[in-house]
């Protein structure tokens, strides 16, 4: 067990309250986590005593921010197994990742007539540039379907690979229905057709342990704002393979290494695809979040969270008029539902009222909306700084939903 | 309940919600507009006939929360029959209240029952999402 | 004047020393200036009170981080003098700025045999993404020559204009010599044969006044680092004009209206631009970073630095053997040199013991340095919280370094 | 002028600097090889000849700041003439230097001279830029 109480100590936000003096209940983790003051500190600390541009820096404070920056490239390789820093590049978040290989890999390795394979479950960050890339490319995107329980069937998986398919790409955990895709299985299935498989880590980074070695991905893309760091950093993990094959993203300072006014060179990996000053101070709180995770545990962290989502599922459930939207067999810390009645926005505002906040819509799957037939959720999302007694809350609060509409 | 979820879904809000008026599709209309929200999803058309200037034969359906299905509603109430410009009138009007300007004419008791959205300024939209599409049509028809 | 001994108290970092306890003389300020506390508290404060995803969130943290996002864009809005909030598109910083219009002006608006027009004193951010584009499209770049002053020729400008000139684009600022480019007259210019003008104003903003509106520029990109606001985060502005016409750059959540498998519509603007979690706490800092500067005034801001660096170049071109690169007519607060026999490193180097921070090398303007054959220069670049006892100090180091060498 | 600066500006560097070692181009030389440094514009030419395992004929040129051209100097001095084994021993010895490990071989004196920059990790590969490309060049060459 976690010890709650000094955990939420370090997130200063669980404190507020609403506008009606009701105490926050934080469940929409899965749109964005809180801050510990681990990480909110060491982003103060690096403007007050450290900050300064990186790489090119004689001075003591360049030598110092570019020290910081480069040891927390170091922390999120071996936080994430990964082999190489170089695998490890600094990206704005998951939808920048993703579009970066669009792009990147996308621009060399697809082409007429090629095939990407997505799951139907995807956000629309790993939805639209594949989408837009097969377009572009007059390539074809093809869907595995999702289950009505909200999961991929892995023999979908083989058949819907061609000798055509030139990329899969899947998210680990469904950031609306709250699945764990066996993505293990996926890899080495399409492994064993030559064909690399990007997964969309968003959901998963920071919630359990993730081993891109072991898991043996091609491309592995997460958020530092879903992982208790900062906004506006993110980062793309690329096989050393792919990466050497890939041509630069965008174009500009620090990621040269020799320029004419006819052509450039380009600098060595990962720098080439890190363009501009990038986000020193966001990649500086990411390292504080990895420590700050690493204090307490990944395992343990992914034990208590998916307790209290299972916890949450169950109890939800028996509500009468209460469906909850997605059954997988392995659950992240995510559950959507709804009431057969009562729009999800509409719930969302009353346990807004309540101090409760969790997230009504489509949760940018609207294809995967369409096909469930439903306009959209209601989705409660915890992290480890949540306990029972919110849920239990959370559950009062879906009753009077109910008796307010009744 | 405490008394801020008792205004904030008002009984009219919930009354027209399960009983919504004039909700009924209408395929030969003259006018068929739509009113989409892409951050919610709702979604409705208006179907309505213009005799010169006057708004006739006003219903909606579709889909979406209790408050863009409410005030759809009572627009169709409060508007069928209606000249174009007095939709305008009570248009703006109803857009002052809820922009937290004070009330100085007279307006619809219904519309009142939509204050306490002023709150929750996300929700504001679908207060005001049929409206602003009848408002968008007249405007480009001009 | 300004009350320096104030505003030198807002910047926390100011009082650091090097490691022989020597104190900060911060003269680095083109490569990212230092932040006040009035900033730092300010993301601090987001993380510990609202922090919460935007634009989708019904609870009440969701609309309090909204509303600090969209009012920050209303901020830079009326800060650079746009006319409308849906023309500031909020990017990582100049670098990504000038890249979404290479990609998304540029597929659409540059083709075969076309021409591109920059100047040859264009940072690397500046160069490279149309030299990239002009390539990709078989298309031409054209470059405005440097005198030995620093200075372009207004003249030049309007002979390499031609029918097939698509785009303009020229820093405001120099960020090697100093240079202030007469950006309003190429504009005007470029205007009167229907060509649209790029500014890349990374060395300008915050440090004078900007008005995209009086200048009448196409787009114009910024960096919230340079302008003593947050890293990770920056402007660029397109003239509506242009923007309607533009496809989105990256594809993903927020950017959509409607998506099914098949296809995407895009959401109205800005939002079509800014794919994927914002930097949602880098925006909100950007504009503490707007009311700071507000809060001195711009025009002093420019009257005070201008008049500093002026001494600053006076002052170091009295030293023996030591000359000033680039002898503009309008200078910014940048002063770039070099000794004769003293490689601009070892100058960096030494000066960086007695705790003086200056940059070294060829400042992502390399094409510039071979034009002038120099490998690179010393650069001393200062903002409002810095003054002449600090150029003082530097004036005496560099007599040491000449000392040293000889 | 601080010990500091002293020291990290040795005599031994100034001295190099100013008057550098078998500073000579020699486009008939058996082996050219590029020694660059994209982050300071740094670039040198080793030029050299391989009987069998020795280094010889051992000159350089080029452009560099006092810490890269001096470094260039002295690696030219010590290793005209001397076998490859010895090189990489030298070569060894000088990065256990830099890299602040604690020194129990021998090793040459004007080497010593560069310990001061440890503390200026950014000038590090100023120090070993020439050493560092021919090691690659050795390395490629196996
Ligand atoms: C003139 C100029 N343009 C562009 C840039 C690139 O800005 P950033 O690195 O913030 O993207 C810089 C900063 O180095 C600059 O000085
Ligand atoms: C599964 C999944 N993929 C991608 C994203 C996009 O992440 P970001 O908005 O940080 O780029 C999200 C976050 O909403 C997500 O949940």
């Amino acid at each position: 067990m976690l010890s709650l109480t000094q955990i939420r100590e370090d997130f200063p936000i669980l404190s507020r309250t609403n506008k009606s003096g009701e105490k926050l209940v934080y469940l929409d983790n899965a749109a964005t986590t809180q801050k510990p003051n681990q990480v909110i500190d060491t982003i103060s600390n690096f403007y007050k005593n450290h900050n300064s541009n990186i790489h090119r820096g004689i001075h003591f404070l360049g030598v110092e921010a570019t020290e910081l920056y480069e040891n927390t490239r170091k922390k999120v390789r071996d936080f994430i197994g990964a082999n190489h820093t170089e695998e490890i590049i600094f990206v704005r978040g998951t939808t920048e990742g993703i579009n970066l290989v669009a792009s990147s890999f996308g621009s060399s390795s697809i082409t007429v007539g090629d095939r990407i394979l997505i799951t139907g479950m995807e956000h629309h960050s790993n939805l639209i540039p594949w989408q837009q890339l097969a377009r572009q490319k007059k390539a074809h995107l093809d869907i595995i379907s999702v289950s009505s329980n909200g999961e991929i069937n892995i023999e979908e998986v083989s058949s819907k690979i061609t000798n055509d398919t030139k990329l899969v790409a899947i998210s680990h955990i469904s950031n609306s229905l709250g699945t764990i895709n066996p993505v293990e299985e996926v890899i080495q299935i399409a492994h064993r057709r030559g064909i690399p498989v990007l997964v969309d880590g968003a959901q998963a980074v920071g919630h359990q342990p993730v081993n891109v070695n072991s898991l043996d991905c091609d491309f592995y893309a997460f958020s530092g704002h879903k992982m208790f760091g900062p906004t506006g950093i993110g980062v793309l993990y690329v096989k050393e393979e792919y990466l050497s094959q890939m041509s630069p993203y965008q174009f500009g300072g620090e990621m040269i290494r020799s320029v004419t006014y006819e052509d450039a060179s380009f600098a060595d990996l990962p720098h080439r695809f890190e363009a501009g000053t990038p986000d020193i101070a966001g990649v500086v709180g990411l390292g504080a979040a990895i420590d700050y995770l690493h204090s307490i545990g990944l395992d343990k962290i992914k034990a208590y969270t998916e307790d209290l989502s299972l916890y949450m599922a169950k109890k939800l459930s028996t509500i009468e008029d209460l469906q909850i939207i997605g059954k997988p067999q392995f659950r992240g810390s995510i559950v959507s539902f709804n009431f057969d009645q009562i729009h999800p926005h509409d719930v969302a505002t009353i346990l807004d009222e309540k101090g409760i906040a969790i997230r009504a819509g489509h949760h940018c799957t609207m294809p995967l909306m369409q096909s469930m037939n439903i306009p959209g959720t209601s989705r409660a999302s915890v992290a480890f700084y949540n306990d029972k007694n919110e849920i239990d809350i959370l559950y009062e609060a879906l009753k009077a939903v109910k008796n307010i509409f009744n | 309940m405490s008394d801020n979820l008792k205004s904030l879904y008002h009984e009219v809000i919930l009354k027209h919600n399960s009983d919504p008026q004039n909700f009924k599709k209408r395929e030969d209309a003259k006018y068929i507009i739509e009113a989409y929200n892409p951050v919610c999803g709702d979604q409705f058309k208006l179907y309505f006939d213009l005799d010169g200037n006057t708004i006739s034969n006003l219903s909606f359906h579709g889909y979406g929360c209790a408050i863009s299905k409410s005030s759809a509603s009572i627009l169709t109430t409060l508007l069928n029959g209606k000249k174009v410009e007095e939709f305008i009138n009570i248009n703006d009007l109803f857009n002052n209240v809820l922009s937290g300007k004070p009330l100085n004419d007279k307006i619809p008791e219904e519309l009142l029952a939509f204050t306490p959205v002023i709150a929750h300024p996300g929700r504001i939209k679908c207060v005001t999402l049929g409206w602003d599409s009848l408002t968008e049509f007249l405007n480009s028809e001009k």
